[in-house]
């Protein structure tokens, strides 16, 4: 207990913005609180029983028309301020849920009680998060038994983590240094040590961390390993007799599917194809494939995600 | 409350005749195909049936107007209940 | 209660307002039956939403002739106690008796008819959680449907056999005399009630039996 | 009326007060009399109270070191689970509507009582029934989901005493629903004549809208448990995403209702609150329709907001931005209720004793905690604030700094009129002051942890947030004991209390106009209402 705090870090270029909005409301309320308080007191005082204070009315009519106007008068103004506020925060919001397209992917796979990370160079970390400073990160996460949530305060981010399903939380860390990483979604019992670091790093650190953990295989070419050995290339790949469809640069294309709707190939189509594949029957397409569900972890499943990736992404850039 | 003698047992005669029609009409209706229209067609002769028998046999036609609103109030908190949360699957 | 006048609570002032309240109370009671009722309805319809295609191959295995037939019987059941709060309105005691005697039978045959295509999909294997199978595709999601479907028709059967053990009570009630064309407040409350449980079943029938049979 | 009517009523009527009629154990426990029932149901939550706060008790300590010392993290989950289930469903949804509501609402209406006297004390029974079960689970080694039991943890990963708890909840549920559906039906056909709509106290408002929540909202929570306890025994169902269930559709269905619990538990201190200024200002209520209207959109906006507890949840951000504007726009009608309060003292003859003190102190923390609701409505602030200590000092501001302090307020303001004895004035102004202070001391402290980004239901914190949770642990004993105070003070009271007048107060409404305590049909002729709610006059100078 060397010093008191009462403010997070400033590590991530949306902690900026969160907090004027912070600010903005503790303005906003503290002078509303202020003179609700100070009315109070003053009434109490002025009109304490007894006291000399002139009670009389000059006019009840009029003075009941002044009263209707200031009912009027405090029952717009807070819309008014609602609105603009309501208008400012969620533009915030959508700051922090809209992945930047450059955002360098790690993967997060939460279960009771620990955090487990995977770059795509293949390097994993546990209750760990290595990332390099100044450059967008995007968690792509999802958990392996109850509902977990992602918090790094000094980042300003948090994001539910839920089995079943990816969701994903962005963040640009401009400062280098270690943080908290806390799950804050209740998870059972040692929900409080569900807790770890995050390690902001210069580039050139972070690229030595890299070298350092990067001696296995990349998550791709895992992904490509478990793609073979689950018989996926008899269908998708290039000398299959089954018809299915290619997954060369399938990754963010839309698709079109037999039942007339199109949905985004992202990195849930993806999981939802490989355990639910009746779900999304692309267009011109049989549904053959059978579901892989119970077959595979949620890390062999990201790492087929990655690898499907690498396949479409040619052009963007592959393991740093 | 008073007006609620008016109803005669034929009423509710010609209620059943009618839901026992609907009951045919949307058996019957349900094998034809006719695409997306199936589902809503099936839903507007419930609620027709419902509306039937609650204006009808249970009076409501001719109850005090709280008894409608209370009535209504029970299927105005399912919509809501039923859109806002559709709203956020539809749009995830 | 022997008589309409000693049937007055004393927290009433007149009979009228006895029975102005005792319609108000079923009322709003019938509105949180609808809400109850309401949850199952939006589960049910937002996973049928998330899985169209499970949903509707399930509900082609559901059995629509004896559902068709259970609605029937239910909807004639309500006309038989509509006919049966006439009877108590006018007074003609042994035709209320009649009436709710038969509403308690119709009632019975709709579980009977339900115990019979319970017990034909259990030997179809469409009982989740006990010995389910389904060898098409996202047998998970039709195991859900099935789910869906004994829930939501077991609470509608828990509440017609709520209904009868209620009717049956006021059938013995006013085979004792108990009512009058003063007094039937018991009689109308328990046919609001019935008639409610038909108009869920009314919902109930085309959402789990009828979507995507064509 | 006929003859034979007024012949049951001469009956029905006795002359003595409520509490003379009888001691035995059949005389209270077969009660038909609301007074009564409403004085079971203050010792049933007073118990319950307890157990809720010993709880708190034992998580304050804890908190006290980073590393949980007292208890283990596995105990400590049951700790603050319980703390929830009991204080949310057994304390505040019946505090106020099922003590002061079942004493109030036919006297304040001019009625001899509510309209369906058993179905009252059958939701006693119901209450008790559904408590025990709350207690048979806690002895037989608790339950560790929360008081929100999301799934999958609490369908698929506790191992805990969940069904029971459930259940417990689920059978006080019905409680809730009957006494609901019995104030609606009272408040609609007994008011005595005169009594219009507009002439009703606004803790009747406050009453009928409570009414209207728990009626329409609690069915839907009863449903929901239902399908969480039967999908955690037969290991299947739609909350459960290995089936390709959504997890997220039980949060939606928990919050439906228990987002408007929150006003079931707030808007009846509004009531009380309003009844209690106006008569310590001898000023009628300021803008009193506009009260009466602002409670009922309350009610009926409190049902479209819940989307707003699920922001980060994975929810889809386009229905977070509809929850967080609709948040915003219910919150308006309660900045005006605020605003209105003050605007009752104004040109008033102000008074304070001890029920005005709790009512200003109402005001007060419910004002803090409204506007630290605006923070959490917000959707970009909401990332930073959601699941942290921020968010339980502000359901605490309005929980319990809103709702007990006015629930205290209305104890000590009815006293006179439920038990005949005064409560000893000073010791009450004391714990008043001492229960605003010690509340301002514990839950202040954890808005600034909130913002740090100290997770709920931590037993083991980074030594960083150490100093705030000592200031909070300190003040929680303040806080314990503002509230041990008048449960000492006001027992002795009952046998050592000056006995009160009919209207120590000099207080509108017709709850006054009877005996202290009142006789057990409530009037002995049925009241005639000729003028509206809170005629108080207006002095026109200081000892006019």
């Amino acid at each position: 207990m060397d010093s008191v705090p009462f403010f997070p870090d400033r590590a991530s270029t949306m902690a900026g913005q969160v907090d004027n909005l912070y600010f903005a409301w503790l303005v906003l309320s503290g002078v509303v609180a202020l003179a609700v308080a100070v009315l109070i007191v003053w009434f109490a005082i002025r009109y304490r029983q007894g006291s000399a204070a002139d009670r009389s009315l000059a006019d009840a009519a009029e003075h009941e028309k002044k009263m209707h106007r200031i009912e009027i008068v405090w029952t717009v103004v807070p819309i008014a301020l609602f609105l603009a506020m309501f208008v400012w925060s969620a533009e915030v919001y959508y700051q922090n849920v809209t992945v930047p397209k450059d955002a360098m992917p790690i993967y997060v796979v939460a279960k009771q009680w620990m955090w487990h990370a995977e770059h795509r160079g293949g390097e994993r970390e546990i209750n760990e998060l290595h990332v390099p400073v100044d450059r967008p990160v995007e968690l792509v996460m999802t958990s392996q038994d109850v509902i977990h949530s992602l918090s790094i305060p000094d980042f300003r981010v948090k994001q539910d983590v839920l089995p079943g399903r990816y969701t994903t939380l962005w963040f640009t860390a401009n400062r280098p240094g270690e943080y908290h990483l806390f799950c804050t979604q209740y998870c059972g019992a040692s929900h409080s040590h569900m807790v770890g670091r995050v390690v902001v790093m210069e580039p050139a650190a972070f690229e030595g961390w890299l070298s350092a953990h990067a001696n296995v295989p990349t998550m791709a070419a895992r992904g490509e390993q478990r793609y073979r050995e689950l018989g996926c290339n008899g269908c998708h790949g290039a000398q299959a007799t089954v018809r299915a469809p290619r997954l060369e640069g399938l990754f963010g294309r839309p698709v079109q599917l037999r039942d007339g709707r199109s949905v985004l190939a992202d990195e849930r189509f993806i999981r939802d194809a490989v355990l639910l594949p009746s779900q999304d029957v692309p267009a011109g397409y049989e549904l053959s494939m059978p579901s892989f569900r119970g077959q595979i972890g949620e890390e062999e499943l990201l790492e087929i995600v990655e690898y499907v990736k690498s396949l479409g992404n040619a052009t963007q850039e592959r393991v740093p | 409350m008073t007006t609620r003698a008016d109803t005669r047992p034929m009423v509710y005669i010609v209620v059943w005749l009618a839901l026992m029609a609907l009951l045919a009409l949307t058996v019957a209706t349900a094998y034809l195909p006719l695409g997306w229209a199936n589902t809503p067609l099936n839903l507007a002769i419930s609620v027709t049936q419902a509306a039937l028998v609650m204006l009808f046999s249970m009076h409501l036609r001719s109850a005090h107007p709280l008894m409608k609103i209370i009535a209504l109030i029970g299927f105005f908190g399912i919509a809501i209940l039923i859109i806002l949360s559709l709203f956020d699957v539809l749009t995830r | 209660m022997a008589n309409a006048v000693t049937s007055l609570a004393p927290q009433f002032d007149d009979a009228e307002q006895q029975r102005t309240a005792s319609n108000l109370g079923i009322w709003i009671f019938l509105a949180t039956e609808i809400l109850f009722f309401g949850v199952l309805f939006a589960a049910y319809t937002i996973t049928r939403v998330r899985f169209p295609e499970a949903f509707a191959a399930a509900s082609r295995l559901t059995n629509l002739p004896l559902a068709a037939v259970n609605t029937a019987v239910l909807v004639t059941s309500s006309l038989t106690m509509a006919l049966g709060v006439h009877a108590a309105r006018r007074g003609a005691r042994r035709a209320l008796v009649g009436w709710l005697g038969l509403t308690v039978a119709l009632a019975c045959a709709f579980l009977a008819i339900k115990a019979v295509e319970y017990r034909l999909d259990y030997l179809e294997h469409l009982v989740p959680a006990l010995d389910f199978r389904f060898a098409g595709p996202q047998a998970d999601q039709v195991e859900l449907f099935f789910y869906m479907y004994f829930f939501i028709t077991g609470v509608h059967a828990l509440h017609v056999l709520i209904g009868i053990g209620c009717i049956t009570t006021i059938a013995v009630m006013a085979s004792r005399n108990a009512f009058s064309p003063a007094y039937f407040t018991p009689v109308d409350v328990t046919g609001l009630y019935w008639h409610l449980v038909d108009v869920i079943w009314l919902f109930v029938f085309p959402i789990l039996y009828l979507i995507s049979r064509s | 009326m006929n003859s034979a009517v007024i012949a049951s009523h001469e009956s029905y009527a006795s002359h003595e007060s409520y509490l003379s009629g009888g001691w035995n154990w059949r005389s209270w426990l077969m009660t038909l009399d609301h007074k009564r029932i409403g004085i079971l149901y203050t010792l049933t939550i007073t118990l319950l109270f307890g157990i809720g706060g010993a709880a708190a008790a034992m998580i304050r300590l804890d908190l006290l070191t980073p590393h949980s010392q007292l208890v283990s993290v596995e105990t400590y989950n049951k700790l603050f689970s319980i703390h929830g289930v009991i204080m949310v469903w057994f304390f505040l949804i019946p505090s106020i509507p099922a003590t002061l509501g079942n004493f109030l609402v036919p006297m304040m209406i001019g009625a001899r009582d509510l309209a369906f006297p058993r179905l009252n004390l059958a939701s006693w029974y119901l209450f008790v029934g559904g408590g025990l079960f709350t207690i048979y689970a806690l002895l037989a080694g608790g339950v560790d989901t929360g008081w929100t039991f999301y799934a999958p943890y609490s369908t698929t990963f506790s191992s805990s005493h969940v069904f029971a708890v459930a259940t417990g909840v689920f059978i006080a549920g019905f409680s809730s629903i009957l006494t609901g559906l019995n104030f609606i039906v009272t408040i609609h056909e007994m008011r005595a004549p005169g009594m219009t709509w507009f002439r009703l106290p606004l803790f009747i408002w406050a009453m009928y809208a409570t009414s209207l929540i728990l009626v329409l909202a609690t069915p839907v929570l009863a449903m929901t448990l239902m399908l969480m306890a039967i999908e955690r025994s037969f290991g299947i169902g739609v909350f459960d995403p290995a089936l390709g269930g959504d997890p997220l559709l039980f949060q939606h269905l928990f919050w439906f209702y228990s987002h408007p619990a929150v006003y079931i538990m707030v808007v009846p201190a509004m009531g009380v609150a309003s009844e209690i200024i106006s008569c310590f200002c001898r000023n009628p209520i300021f803008g009193y329709r506009f009260m009466a209207y602002a409670i009922l959109a309350i009610a009926a906006f409190g049902f479209l907001v819940w989307g707003h507890h699920m922001f980060v949840s994975g929810q889809s951000a386009y229905a977070g931005t509809v929850f967080s504007l609709l948040t915003f726009l219910v919150s308006v009608p309660s900045a005006i209720k605020v605003f209105n309060w003050t605007a009752t003292l104004y040109k008033g003859q102000v008074s304070f004793p001890a029920p005005m003190l709790y009512a200003l102190g109402f005001i007060g923390l419910f004002t803090i905690g409204g506007l630290t609701g605006l923070f959490l409505a917000s959707l970009g602030l909401d990332v930073q604030l959601h699941d942290t200590y921020f968010v339980v000092a502000h359901f605490h501001y309005i929980m319990v700094g809103g709702s007990v302090m006015a629930f205290f307020g209305g104890i000590h303001f009815w006293w006179p009129k439920i038990t005949g004895r005064m409560y000893p004035e000073g010791w009450a102004r004391f714990s008043a002051i001492l229960t605003f202070v010690g509340f301002n001391l514990t839950f202040f402290p954890q808005f600034i942890l909130g913002y740090l980004g100290m997770p709920r239901r931590y037993p083991e914190y980074p030594p960083e947030f150490q100093v705030w949770n000592v200031f909070s642990s300190a003040g929680a004993s303040l806080l314990a004991f503002g509230y041990v105070l008048p449960l000492i003070y006001l027992l002795w009271s009952l046998r050592y209390g000056e006995r009160a007048p009919a209207n120590p107060w000099n207080a509108k409404g017709l709850e006054w106009e009877t005996a202290s305590p009142p006789p057990s049909e409530n009037f002995h002729t049925t009241p005639v209402v000729t003028e509206e709610a809170y005629a108080y006059v207006r002095a026109e100078s200081p000892h006019g």
